[in-house]
């Protein structure tokens, strides 16, 4: 959900927006190092691509729908550093062009809604590597899990900061959110999942790195070798 | 919890030569930020704060002859939001009791909470409204480049928003061809094939990027976006931004 | 059931406030093939939407191949109207083309084996039978475009609706789906604004305007009629002479020129 | 400077191993418009992209506008060839028309002054001046495809090439873009498998076919021969007669036909 102004007491947005702009500013950092220029018309379309595919809607329980998030999606395709930016992109498009979630509540909504999902499924796409054997069941399962989890934790903390401050009463809430993001980071995960098989049954190049994403190791195929 | 963006919203609306539309991007991003910080840091004892942050929303709509019925249509995003906040308020503990709804109390500081968020969340949301709607997108961002945003956050925005129609209308139509085969999913398990329409609407996606990036090569970019004319603030300006905030700071501070 | 489309006073306004339709009184019969013309904007697309309920009319009324158009019958309907769109990249998703024509028919709920014989006949018809296990993204455009009317037809549907069919073909692709085309039986309304496609294929052509029905009439008059096409932003490319077109009878209509057809 | 395409046995293979251009030989003269024919996969775009140095040779030479294509003459050299790709939504990536049309001239390190004489002038040779504030999205296709034409003509190029130019527009935008083309005073390098529109601005006609050079004739003979057309999968629409079709004469060629075509 897209924090409103106002929702938040001004310490907790205040406190939130501290990991939200470190996240964004490493990854913008490091990718003035690592990324080569050809790939920022690339972020640029894929963050459009990101704003558009959160216009997925689909059946939740009891006539409501659920749309959504990409985060876990982003991070696989572009890697956590380079998901965060073009979340933290997406998700200010948001406050400033439809005036969905507030500029005040702008770091928690980061958060909660981009460096969360990029950052928590980048880092378990990393350990899987690890600790897993490296095979697709594998790799897709981390992604679903993952794309739950996401969008799990992200309802969690939007209500622990509601909660503490004081705007909903945090006990009640809680189970409330968390029951209907449940069922959300189902269709969250069920189309992370369809999405990422079939990129690997297609472009396998794409997701190489697992995690680390084509656009910081595999090279720029010109448009011309592709359409002859 | 679900807002799915409709496009139709976005763009600037109203007098599009009007005084506040030809304002530089900065001093309306600068003004209507501070009227939300102003509106969002005030208690609610303070309440004729807000009431001076309305009255200066309202003359700012009203000098960029924004028409009400735009604010309403793009800001009622939030009202969702503060319903469910109110659905809620049965269940703040504690306070002095102010009605009952059959087994439920409604607590004064229930109230209270409801009161607050509604003002804020107003104020917050018709600044952002009213920010959009006298500026456009390209020029907010020139204005956020300008006012020290990192370029490629910048870039990344600018190529977002340029191709932001073209791929919605392209999941537009994609989503239509799923439907017109019969694709009615009814849970969310269902949901698979909205996975596959996304791979293959970012497959496109990817393609496409990387032959705007031959586009730009062909037209002699070397990895430095071009720079337009710095943009320039005038007296206007000063004026619009110095209106706002001795208008509003010292009410904040007496308050 | 003789009648494929019936509109009285169809009316679409969009919600921005756009009238996209007005006042459109139509009748198509049973196995008419029908070419609805029309600049860009005219509301070809938005007409297009609503037979098969993709969109529903603001005001009149639409039954389309035996069915009132509302909200109860969308399940039924999009099983008797095929739409294929202009772009067979919208279309087409999924790994293999065998995978993409069977989708419609296993959202019908269809048995296993029913649904193989479905997908085994429409690309038959098509003549894309050898690309069953290929991916979409490796054929050529006027491959993709024949597998997208596939993909319709494994649906079986009464009515099939095709938006600008022959965009982005080369001559020979254009040819092989006019050929095409002309073999496939049902009623079908081609929505184009290549106007020597329609006069090879439909024998009756409107044309809309402005969302409204500013034509309705044999498509050799219709064509031949330079001031109505001009009043409406059409016109036949440069080059184009209509007596070099030969319109393509509909199956079974005179067996005759079905030869002359294989042969050209 | 008489020579604007030089090219001596110009062969590329793509490092996946795919052999795209063989031994190509050609020679353009200053001031001709050439039409590039060839089915899909012949060769063509790769071609256009090492006219400006987006692709160079694996083997063999290429001179384009008086320029060796290396990478020392790059930056030159892509103020000197202007390429308009197929889908304008590529070439338009800039918020507005303005700044589209300026990001090139830009890159090339002018003067304020001089960037904004030359996207008025760029505008005004497409007729869209009055567009220069909208973003490419409000525009129509046909409007999209004349100021990505804009976007290069600001560059003032002694090269101009056009990858399918006509692709996705409707009859009048098509004949509009031939008007205006018609117009543009340069050397010019048409794309197509659109025959009927290289039959009406090109005196010259190239055939490629996968990878080579078959065809280099006028363009009467080229498409009056049809045994060629065949054999490189190329032929006239149906209901086309290549009499009927009127070359544009180059600008400043013939003033007599000059008040021809403003009348057509």
């Amino acid at each position: 959900m897209h924090i409103p102004d106002g929702f938040l007491d001004g310490s907790v947005a205040a406190t939130m927006a501290v990991p939200a702009v470190a996240a964004v500013a490493y990854g913008v950092r490091r990718a003035g190092r690592t990324l080569d220029d050809s790939k920022v018309p690339l972020l640029g379309v894929t963050a459009a691509f990101i704003f558009a595919v959160q216009m997925l809607n689909f059946p939740v329980a009891g006539g409501t729908s659920g749309h959504l998030m990409g985060g876990a999606l982003a991070a696989v395709l572009l890697g956590p550093w380079l998901a965060c930016i073009v979340m933290a992109v997406v998700v200010a498009g948001q406050a400033f062009v439809f005036a969905d979630g507030g500029i005040t509540a702008l770091g928690a909504n980061i958060f909660n809604m981009g460096v969360v999902g990029a950052l928590g499924v980048g880092l378990a796409m990393v350990l899987a590597r690890r600790i897993l054997p490296a095979n697709r069941t594998v790799f897709l399962s981390v992604a679903g899990v993952g794309a739950w989890a996401s969008v799990m934790l992200g309802a969690l903390l939007a209500s622990a900061q509601l909660g503490l401050s004081g705007t909903v009463p945090f006990a009640t809430v809680l189970p409330a959110m968390l029951g209907v993001h449940a069922l959300i980071g189902i269709g969250e995960a069920v189309i992370t999942v369809a999405a990422l098989s079939a990129v690997l049954a297609t472009r396998p190049d794409l997701i190489d790195g697992a995690g680390f994403g084509p656009l910081s190791t595999a090279p720029l195929t010109p448009a011309a070798e592709v359409a002859s | 919890m679900s807002g799915s963006h409709d496009h139709a919203g976005g763009g600037p609306v109203g007098d599009l030569t009007s005084r506040v539309h030809r304002l530089d991007p900065r001093a309306k991003i600068v003004g209507l930020v501070a009227v939300t910080l102003v509106g969002v840091s005030t208690p609610i004892s303070a309440w004729e704060v807000w009431v001076a942050c309305g009255l200066v929303l309202a003359a700012v709509a009203a000098a960029g002859r924004v028409p009400a019925r735009v604010i309403w249509v793009r800001a009622r995003v939030v009202l969702p939001l503060v319903i469910v906040v109110a659905a809620f308020i049965p269940f703040f503990r504690g306070g002095e009791v102010v009605a009952s709804l059959g087994p439920l109390d409604v607590s004064r500081e229930g109230l209270e909470v409801l009161g607050s968020v509604a003002a804020k969340a107003t104020i917050g949301t018709v600044s952002a409204v009213l920010l959009g709607a006298t500026t456009s997108v390209p020029a907010i961002i020139r204005g956020l480049e300008t006012m020290r945003v990192p370029r490629l956050l910048t870039l990344i925005a600018a190529f977002m928003y340029r191709y932001l129609f073209v791929i919605a209308e392209e999941l537009r139509r994609m989503r239509s061809a799923l439907a017109s085969r019969a694709y009615r999913p009814r849970t969310a398990l269902q949901a698979a094939a909205l996975g596959r329409m996304a791979t293959a609407l970012f497959l496109r996606t990817f393609s496409r990027g990387e032959r705007i990036y031959l586009a730009m090569l062909a037209r002699g970019y070397s990895g430095r976006m071009p720079r337009l004319d710095p943009l320039r603030l005038a007296r206007a300006d000063a004026v619009f931004v110095g209106l706002i905030l001795l208008t509003l700071l010292p009410l904040r501070v007496i308050s | 059931m003789s009648c494929a489309v019936h509109a009285r006073g169809l009316t679409h306004r969009y919600p921005g406030g756009h009238l996209a339709l007005e006042g459109i009184d139509l009748h198509i019969g049973h196995g008419e093939r029908v070419a609805v013309l029309g600049p860009n904007g005219a509301g070809k697309t938005t007409l297009m939407l609503h037979l098969n309920g993709l969109l529903t009319a603001t005001a009149g009324a639409l039954e389309v191949a035996g069915l009132e158009v509302c909200r109860r019958s969308l399940g039924e309907l999009r099983a008797r109207v095929g739409l294929v769109f202009q772009d067979p990249d919208d279309q087409l998703f999924m790994p293999t083309v065998h995978e993409d024509v069977a989708f419609g028919p296993l959202n019908m709920g269809l048995g296993r084996d029913e649904v193989a014989a479905r997908v085994d006949a429409a690309l038959a018809a098509v003549r894309m039978s050898d690309a069953a296990d290929r991916a979409p993204h490796q054929l050529s455009q006027g491959q993709r475009r024949r597998v997208a009317i596939a993909t319709v037809l494994a649906m079986d549907p009464m009515l099939l609706v095709l938006d600008e069919p022959s965009a982005n073909l080369d001559p020979r692709a254009r040819r092989e789906l006019v050929g095409l085309l002309a073999e496939i039986d049902r009623t079908m309304l081609i929505v184009t604004h290549d106007l020597p496609f329609a006069a090879e294929l439909c024998e009756r052509s409107l044309i809309l305007s402005a969302g409204r029905l500013v034509a309705d009439a044999p498509t050799d008059d219709v064509l031949a009629d330079d001031d109505l096409l001009a009043a409406h932003d059409l016109e036949m490319p440069a080059g184009i002479a209509l007596d070099l077109i030969t319109r393509r009878p509909r199956p079974g209509a005179e067996p005759a020129e079905l030869s002359l057809r294989a042969g050209g």
